[in-house]
């Protein structure tokens, strides 16, 4: 990519070297419009990051309109870093997900760990302290060598970030499938908490007030960041490399406490990350949000390499840096507290009442634009869309139940597929307890951190099992959602609400822009069903790899949820011999999607299993108030593999045994994935109140002490297993296909 | 009583050992950062986990050049109690207040989980509330937890009892199994394990609490002699 | 046998976070004449004697040793004993 | 200004599991002429000009770049522009 100033306004319009950043012949001839002349090359770069899919959600926008993003609980919905959710006793909650798959996919370690970095800052930078991340991670086969070492690498990554900055890694999910072979995705989560006074917003209000730069000096690391995410990954992404950018988690711990503590002080006005599109996003946001206009010298941006040119600085996506609004006059207290941390803050700008953006570099104005045309001009398109022929093929087909004779055999095969395998050589290598409030480490449904000096803890994890969604995406979007809230419940906590983290192909191609549609209406309905509006969200398209192949549409469900005293949480694991093992909700013959599908025939046809949202609704506030009464010893939901995954899953952990009965088709009752099911031990003594409470429960057995999974049906012996070998299966296989060598 | 927790530029188990003691044991302590650091006022130190300067270079090694480090050596002397935990350990070590050296776990990944450790010495300071040979569940969090000294500093160590913690199952590679180790006086105590994560059952178990408690008996004791 | 000594280095205009750290440890040391610290890895592999030592040392460079996206490297080749 | 080139080698006998670990990364590539492999630390230190900078450097080795427990060190010094 050229970068000298001396390619003249003309030459980039009649060379097109805007198509090369990413502008197409239409919207290069509405920036000419807007501005009444030809821009040049330092502004065309501002545009063409502006307007990017990632920064303008050009193709997406339609689409979010839909998400419901209020209810009493929202105090902050979509639109500023993360959106943030009343909690009670003058506290909220901050969270948001974002992905970093482009980056991933070219320097996976890096790319990866950026990734947190940035999640974290779009948390800090709303005034919250950062209390949990999480993870939700999309691998091809683990079997080519190229996935495994993305594998390690990404996972390597996020803990070496993560660890380091003293954010506990508390939960997320990995799912390995073909479609992620070219492609993976990386999504990283963060959850923050606030006093509701300290929130702050990145607005830069009052005229003449200062702006200030402070964190890692500028590079030239990822130019035009924001551009590639929003390209397909082709061989010339490999030429893109330079821009991969370094993560220092060090300078990103220091920020974090330093904003902490700056967010205090009466003379700052407006703070933000500087994210996607680094410099250019951060401060023409700010300006427009505030209505007001800005004036920066580039002289005065930090920076790590030689004669940097403007348009480079603009563009940079260097890592660990924030931008802030400062009184004026007040500029040396800013810096003071910032000092402290060997950090510099350092006046770049002021804020002015033109509504304009101008960027001033060796005393020329390097660049004059409308505020608005920037952060909110972008086109938005409204995409073509098509339902694709596999859909109607699928809806046709005649329903799939696969003929198993070996019951143990088949168990012991699906504990040992990558996704339903244990993923603790994963999450291992996380701190998963730093700051000592995680009650529920990963391993249970949804991960638990309790609030400090009250009686409440915070729910929260990420689902989205994309194979339904691909199968049929508009119940595959309630599936993720519901799946979410289902883990929340089990945990002992209500929902309060989601981020999204949109992960599709190209928006371009109809059935694509199908998926996402359909995807996103599901969800959103929902959304509403379930109370959990959408407060914050990320979207990433393109995400297909060499040769065109999209991968699975993956709109992932972050979800956060309120735990109104710490005694009510509960976990997945149960814990007494001689405790009532229920199945909550009646088992179908669904396997359209399924593990058990993709096991026996490499491939997901057919219909997705059904959810009725009315029916889910009921049994999660059942089970919940069952949670809360204290009459649930362990509550585990039933997903992908189904109950006899879902039993072995729940015995492991304490080593304990079953003796339960099932009826009617046993590959169904095993292995089906019917929604809306939980799976839950109760004492004894607690049998009235249960059934009582909880409508459609059948009681299958119960829990044993000798350590033997034991099922049976008809008086016949269908598997019987030491729980210990299953567990040993079931903890080795990640493991075992990290280090083989084929 | 009154605990200093000393907080270095990537430090970030600070304030878990501040509520440790604070919440925990119910004494005093105070987050003292790096920079401002008077350490002359407080009954013990505690240097805590987290990655200093990014743990860059080595870890603790940027740490244990900073200024703060002459008073740390001066309280050592004075036979005041100096905790190194994780990163603290790392610390002591670069600063050679304590013998030996950190290198990546054997298997160069970071780890966090509980651990079973073995109270080898329940006579220091540090350890007075457990037993001998008693069995305790702590939880580990680090990627440079392996220890390694040569055989004649490791036969000092033994001879002199300083071996305080081992593994019941080496995670890391550890010579011998250690854990944790103090210096010949005894009033300095490194170990990678985080006593501060288990001082409240509702996150984990309570077995690291004794040992703040045992610190607190021992200062009791020498206050009651000396009053 | 020989040992070949590889050299790892940050390319130009990469990060060094670890290098930026350690440059102003040493200015707080006083050691007020370090214009700059970069740092990088330093390996020392010993091989059996074969053909195309040179390709193979490329190879293993380029596939594992060094990261082509981020790193350079460079390497001598010495008899040993 | 000087360029001071410094390796830094882990000791003989303190054992090296990241360069265990690039062995056998090397063999199950199939490099299975690979006899050993130790990693150590190369860093390029940008010194200006001053008096006794080889005493300089031993100083900066010994307080901070290395730890004489398990490290050695040593370097070269080069003129720069
Ligand atoms: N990438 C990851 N990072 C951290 N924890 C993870 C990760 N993947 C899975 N886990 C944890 O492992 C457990 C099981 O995950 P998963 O099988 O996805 O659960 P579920 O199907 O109930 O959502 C959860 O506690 C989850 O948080
Ligand atoms: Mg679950």
């Amino acid at each position: 990519m050229p970068s000298k100033l001396e390619i003249s306004p003309e030459q980039i319009e009649q060379q097109q070297l805007y198509k090369e950043m990413g502008l197409s012949d239409e919207e290069f001839r509405s920036i000419t419009e807007i501005l009444g002349r030809r821009p040049n090359y330092t502004e065309t770069g501002l545009f063409s990051v502006m307007w990017s899919e990632h920064c303008s959600y050009k193709n997406s926008k339609p689409l979010l309109r839909k998400f419901p993003t209020e209810g009493p609980q929202v105090l902050q919905g979509p639109g500023e870093g993360a959106g943030i959710i009343d909690i009670g006793d003058e506290q909220a909650v901050v969270f948001k997900v974002e992905s970093h798959n482009h980056p991933s996919a070219v320097e996976p370690y890096q790319g990866a760990a950026t990734g947190v970095g940035g999640i974290l800052r779009d948390v800090f930078s709303m005034g919250a302290r950062p209390v949990a991340i999480l993870n939700s991670l999309r691998f091809g086969s683990l079997k080519q060598p190229r996935v495994k070492f993305l594998f390690e690498e990404v996972v390597h990554g996020i803990a070496g970030y993560g660890n380091c900055v003293g954010v506990p890694t508390v939960g997320g999910e990995v799912q390995f499938d073909n479609a992620y072979n070219g492609n993976p995705l990386v999504n990283a989560m963060c959850v923050g908490l606030i006093d509701h006074k300290d929130i702050q917003k990145g607005i830069a209000a009052g005229i003449g007030n200062t702006v200030m730069y402070v964190g890692a000096k500028t590079g030239r690391d990822g130019i035009h960041g924001a551009t590639f995410a929003s390209e397909e990954l082709t061989e010339e992404s490999a030429e893109k490399r330079p821009s991969v950018q370094v993560g220092d988690p060090f300078m990103e711990k220091l920020l974090i406490e330093a904003c902490l503590e700056v967010i205090h002080h009466e003379a700052l006005v407006g703070i933000q990350d500087m994210g996607a599109a680094g410099l250019t996003s951060s401060a023409s946001e700010m300006a427009s949000k505030a209505g007001t206009g800005m004036l920066m010298n580039m002289n005065l941006v930090p920076q790590r390499e030689k004669n940097m040119t403007a348009y480079e600085m603009m563009l940079s996506e260097s890592q660990e840096r924030m931008l802030l609004v400062v009184e004026k006059g007040r500029e040396e207290e800013i810096a003071e507290v910032f000092r402290k941390y060997d950090l510099e803050a350092v006046s770049v700008g002021e804020v002015t009442d033109d509504q304009r953006f101008r960027l001033e570099h060796h005393g020329e104005i390097v660049a004059d634009v409308p505020v608005d045309s920037l952060a909110e001009d972008a086109p938005v398109y409204h995409q073509p869309s098509k339902i694709p022929d596999y859909f109607q093929e699928y809806q046709e087909m005649e329903n799939y139940v696969p003929e198993i004779t070996d019951y143990k055999e088949t168990l012991k095969n699906l504990l040992q597929q990558p996704t339903i395998a244990s993923k603790e050589w994963v999450y291992d290598q996380y701190d998963s307890m730093v700051q000592t409030n995680t009650v529920v480490t990963p391993g249970s449904d949804a991960a638990v951190i309790r609030v400090r000096g009250t009686e409440k803890a915070l729910a929260m994890t990420t689902d989205c099992n994309s194979r339904y969604i691909y199968l049929d995406p508009e119940t595959g979007g309630k599936i993720a959602v519901a799946e979410a809230a289902r883990n929340i419940v089990c945990s002992g906590g209500r929902p309060l609400g989601i981020t999204d983290g949109l992960n599709f192909g190209s928006p371009e191609n109809p059935e694509i822009f199908w998926q996402m549609e359909k995807s996103v209406e599901g969800m959103s309905e929902a959304c509403r069903k379930l109370s959990a509006p959408v407060i914050s969200g990320n979207v990433s398209l393109y995400n297909e790899s060499f040769g065109g192949q999209a991968i699975y549409p993956t709109p992932v469900v972050g979800m956060v949820g309120l735990i109104e005293k710490t005694d009510h949480i509960t976990q997945s694991h149960m814990k007494n011999a001689d405790d009532l093992i229920y199945v909550i909700g009646e088992t179908k013959p669904e396997f359209g999607g399924s593990e058990l599908q993709g096991m026996l025939e490499d491939r997901h046809f057919g219909k997705a299993p059904q959810l009725d949202l009315e029916v889910e609704g009921i049994r999660q506030s059942q089970l919940l108030t069952a949670i809360q009464q204290g009459i649930i010893e362990s509550a585990h939901d039933l997903a992908e593999g189904g109950l006899a995954v879902a039993l072995a899953e729940s015995l492991f952990a304490n080593g304990l045994g079953c003796e339960v009965t099932i009826q009617g088709d046993r590959t169904s009752a095993l292995f089906s994935e019917t929604q809306s099911r939980f799976l839950v031990s109760v004492k004894p003594e607690n049998q009235k109140a249960f059934e009582q409470q909880i409508e459609d429960a059948t009681l299958l057995g119960k829990v044993t002490g000798d350590g033997v999974y034991h099922v049976q049906s008809e008086g016949e012996t269908v598997v019987e297993e030491q729980t210990q070998t299953l567990e040993q299966l079931w903890k080795g296989a990640i493991p075992c296909l990290v280090k083989s060598k084929d | 009583m009154k605990f200093a927790v000393v907080v270095f530029p990537g430090s970030n188990c600070d304030r878990d050992m501040f509520y440790a003691i604070t919440e925990g044991l119910g004494e005093q302590a105070d987050l003292v950062w790096y920079q401002e650091a008077d350490l002359s006022d407080y009954d013990a130190i505690l240097l805590p986990g987290g990655f200093s300067y990014g743990d860059y270079l080595r870890s603790g090694a940027i740490a244990s050049t900073s200024g703060v480090i002459d008073q740390i050596r001066e309280a050592a002397e004075a036979g005041k109690p100096i905790l190194g935990v994780c990163n603290g350990f790392q610390v002591l070590l670069e600063m050679g207040l304590l013998p030996g050296a950190m290198l990546p776990n054997k298997h160069l990944k970071f780890m966090c989980h509980y651990e079973t450790l073995t109270v080898e010495n329940s006579d220091t300071m540090f350890t007075n509330h457990y037993s001998d040979q008693e069995e305790i569940d702590i939880p580990i969090a680090h990627g440079d937890g392996n220890y390694y000294c040569d055989e004649a500093t490791f036969k000092k160590l033994k001879a002199n009892n300083q071996i305080t913690f081992t593994y019941k199952n080496n995670p890391n590679g550890s010579v011998a199994d250690i854990a944790g180790i103090t210096n010949e006086q005894g009033n300095v105590l490194g170990m990678m394990p985080h006593p501060e994560r288990a001082v409240d059952s509702l996150v984990g178990t309570k077995d690291g609490l004794r040992l703040f408690q045992s610190i607190l008996t021992h200062w009791r004791d020498k206050h009651a002699i000396k009053a | 046998m020989r040992k070949v000594k590889i050299y790892i280095t940050l390319k130009e205009g990469v990060l060094d976070p670890q290098g930026k750290a350690v440059q102003n440890s040493l200015h707080s040391l006083e050691y007020n004449n370090v214009a700059d610290v970069r740092i990088g890895k330093y390996m020392e592999v010993m091989l059996e004697d074969s053909d195309n030592i040179e390709q193979q040392v490329d190879k293993m460079c380029d596939q594992l040793l060094a990261n082509p996206v981020i790193e350079d490297y460079s390497y001598t080749i010495e008899e040993a004993v």
